[in-house]
């Protein structure tokens, strides 16, 4: 009974690989979107400029 | 209360008026007895281990799919908000839905028990099965009935919804199943499996009349 | 709302600034590294320290991960459920976030689970899938904790009804748990005893410290992961709303 | 001694669907009685505003009142005093207009219904047909019939989306009576037919991008004993 050495790595190797592939994942998917976040919010500033300046009707604050 | 009673009384009337809801939840149901038959082969093996596990599967899918037939009809004509309106809690809507869901769901549980002891020449209709039909409807449709109220974005809420309800009713499911076998004679396993329909029956009633006004905000 | 409920729910929301503000700031600084170590004893006492198991050969230090995993998995769903709650009382949206992160978690824990149940059960057992109690519970909640997830992406990430719905199911189903228990249990069961709970511990003492250190790390990666996969929906809910914005200034 | 509780209040009320604010810190006050004209663009909040004072939709912040109940702490008691007319028909298709009523009366708890019921049926045409199912019933009935179930239970406050949808000219002479006439009866109607706006509403509260940019003037100091 002792050969089953393979299945000890095949589960560590899918517990191992799954986690760091999810962890690498998601540390790309979190700097992916604070840089969407940066870029969006530049440009949501922009157009409150042109909005400001454009015309005086008053607009909703963004939380 | 009264006015729980009051939506009661409508769902009957609607019911009765437009038969269509829970017809085809009947057909529904015989047909997928009719497709157990033929697929486990019913008519020649002893169906007596296989008949509770058609049946609570007919029940569910069946019950599942004309609880939220009848909520996708309020909602589309307004009249779920034209209740909404009214100034009473949202729990007493859904203890009155609820009511309404069981009532034309036992009725086509019981059509079916008819149909099932002619198809398969089983005395089905006894006291105690009838007891375990009722207190495990209560539990799915009080699930169901909270549940049916999943937004509809097109076609995917059809499929959604039992996917949603029944890994949470999977206690249920075991329990009624083997209650009715119990109730059907096969050997007698030690666990109160009545009492824990029992218990889920209670836990998905206050559960849904509790979180009901939660789901129904917009 | 009654005098005590408000002073209860004060109450509730002091010790979450008190007690929980500062070890959620430091998450950061505090959790990554805990990970690291924890997650390091753990591989080093699974594969060196624990003694060989006669009966079950090396495979049964797949325990190490397998037992930890499925435990803590509760943990995350406990948190959805929570957070779930919070959500529906003060109707803040980084709950929702925090629920769904949770949520994720928990998911890929019990597949984490299940599959070294599967690779642990075969040469033990023969099988890969026994339908064995525990397995057949953690099975359960995998799919009504995907459900929740299917539920809320009905809804986009800032769809308040939506989140609402995903939060109710999320409550139910970790209630449900007890009632999951009871009747796979009595349902059928193949696993061996609870080894590690039972009351006098099988275990010898070197299995029962690297499991411990195997709880540990599990424990401190979840949490981990919780933040970063909570912060990562939060991001998501935050860019959904300043696209928003910038449409409506658009078109107008 | 109380004087002048506007009938319909609101705080900053805010409704808030992701980063878009559809109801913005709007804040205003009514005066029983008056009947005030919603009007705005398409988009500009009037359907969510009517909603979140009818306690349908939920608020994101603020709050608002009528009739002295605020949505936030008794909804049940607020929603006692308010008839909702929506877009959708919100009557029931397979029940006759008398079912109909009778179900809302019971909801209502109206006091002797049955001569109530038949007053108003009698008063929107729908009398001699009383019984027949609704869905046969041509779209200007259906109306009649949802603007009966709006006024069934006398309620002090009425939130009206677009009544005039669908009604032909008897119709609407039918909405004055029932309602925009009706001196008992505090009206906010959010409505397109701007050329009738000045012949009944005595006040104005117009929306712009979720804003309030004209509102009658609030009601004035509030003395309560």
């Amino acid at each position: 009974m002792d050969n089953n050495l393979e299945f000890l790595f095949a589960g560590f190797a899918v517990f191992w690989a799954g986690l760091f592939v999810y962890l690498v994942m998601l540390q790309m998917r979190l700097r992916e979107l604070q840089q969407e976040i940066e870029t969006l919010e530049e440009r949501l500033a922009e157009s409150e400029q042109t909005e400001q300046s454009g015309n005086s009707t008053p607009n909703s604050s963004s939380s | 209360m009264s006015s729980a009673l009051a939506v009661f009384r409508k769902d009957l009337q609607l019911a009765w008026r437009d038969r269509s809801g829970w017809l085809s939840a009947l057909a529904f149901a015989t047909i997928s007895v009719l497709v157990y038959s033929f697929a486990f082969d019913l008519a020649t093996a002893d169906i007596r281990p296989l008949l509770p596990g058609v049946l609570w599967t007919t029940f569910l899918f069946s019950g599942i799919f004309a609880t939220s037939q009848s909520f996708q009809r309020e909602s589309e004509t307004g009249t779920f908000d034209a209740m909404l309106v009214a100034p009473v809690s949202p729990s007493t809507i859904y203890v009155g839905k609820l009511i309404s869901n069981l009532i034309s769901l036992l009725i086509v549980e019981l059509a079916l028990l008819v149909l099932t002891t002619i198809l398969f020449d089983t005395p089905l209709l006894t006291g105690e099965l009838v007891l375990v039909v009722f207190v495990g409807t209560v539990g799915y449709v009080s699930l169901a009935t909270l549940l049916s109220t999943l937004g509809s974005r097109g076609s995917a809420r059809a499929v959604l919804l039992p996917v949603l309800a029944l890994p949470l009713l999977v206690p249920l499911l075991i329990a009624s199943v083997r209650a009715t076998g119990a109730a059907l004679g096969a050997p007698i396993d030690s666990a109160p499996w009545l009492l824990l329909l029992v218990i889920f029956a209670l836990w998905s009633t206050i559960g849904g009349a509790l979180l009901f006004p939660v789901v129904s905000e917009r | 709302m009654s005098a005590l409920w408000q002073v209860l729910v004060a109450i509730f929301w002091w010790v979450i600034h008190t007690l929980l503000e500062p070890i959620w700031n430091a998450r950061w600084v505090a959790l990554p590294p805990l990970t690291g170590v924890m997650m390091m004893a753990m591989i080093v006492g699974a594969v060196l320290v624990a003694p060989r198991e006669i009966v079950e050969g090396e495979v049964q230090r797949l325990m190490y991960i397998h037992v930890p995993v499925a435990t803590i998995s509760y943990l995350a769903f406990f948190v959805t459920a929570v957070a779930s709650a919070i959500f529906l009382i003060g109707r803040d949206m980084r709950w929702d976030a925090i629920a769904r992160g949770a949520a994720t978690v928990g998911i890929m824990l019990t597949a984490f689970a299940l599959l070294t149940g599967a690779i642990w059960g075969k040469p033990t057992w023969g099988v890969y899938w026994s339908w064995d109690a525990r397995l057949t519970a953690t099975l359960v909640l995998f799919l009504i904790y995907s459900g929740y997830l299917l539920a809320r992406a009905v809804g986009g990430p800032n769809d308040e009804q939506a989140a609402r719905y995903a939060a109710v199911v999320g409550i139910i189903g970790y209630i449900d748990i007890p009632l999951i228990h009871f009747s796979v249990d009595w349902w059928r069961t193949l696993h061996p005893q609870r080894i590690i709970f039972a009351p006098k511990p099988a275990l010898p003492g070197e299995m029962l410290l690297v499991l411990l250190l195997g709880f540990l790390g599990i424990l401190f990666l979840t949490l981990w992961l919780i933040t970063l996969r909570g912060t990562t929906e939060y991001l998501v809910q935050r860019a959904d709303r300043v696209r928003a914005r910038l449409d409506q200034l658009e078109r107008a | 001694m109380t004087t002048a509780v506007p009938a319909i209040a609101a705080f900053d009320l805010t409704k808030r669907y992701g980063g878009v604010a559809v109801v913005s810190n709007i804040s205003f006050s009514l005066r029983a009685g008056s009947k005030i004209a919603l009007l705005g663009h398409n988009g500009a909040g009037k359907s969510t505003l009517l909603g979140l004072l009818s306690t349908l939709i939920t608020r994101t912040s603020g709050d608002a009142s009528i009739a002295g109940h605020a949505i936030s702490t008794n909804p049940i008691e607020l929603r006692r005093n308010i008839g909702v007319l929506a877009h959708l028909p919100m009557v029931y298709e397979e029940l006759s207009p008398l079912e109909n009523l009778e179900f809302f009366a019971r909801l209502y708890e109206v006091p002797e219904a049955a001569t109530r019921i038949e007053e108003l049926l009698r008063a929107v045409g729908l009398w001699r047909r009383r019984r027949e199912p609704t869905s046969i019933l041509s779209r200007g009935y259906h109306q009649r019939l949802a603007l009966a179930r709006a006024v069934l239970h006398r309620p002090a406050v009425l939130l009206l989306d677009e009544p005039e949808t669908g009604l032909d000219p008897a119709g609407i002479a039918l909405l004055d009576q029932l309602a925009l006439d009706n001196p008992a009866v505090t009206v906010l109607a959010a409505t397109h037919l701007v050329d009738r706006v000045d012949r009944w509403a005595d006040g104005v509260l117009r929306l712009d991008r979720g804003c309030v940019v004209e509102a009658p003037d609030p009601v004035t100091a509030e003395v309560s004993s």
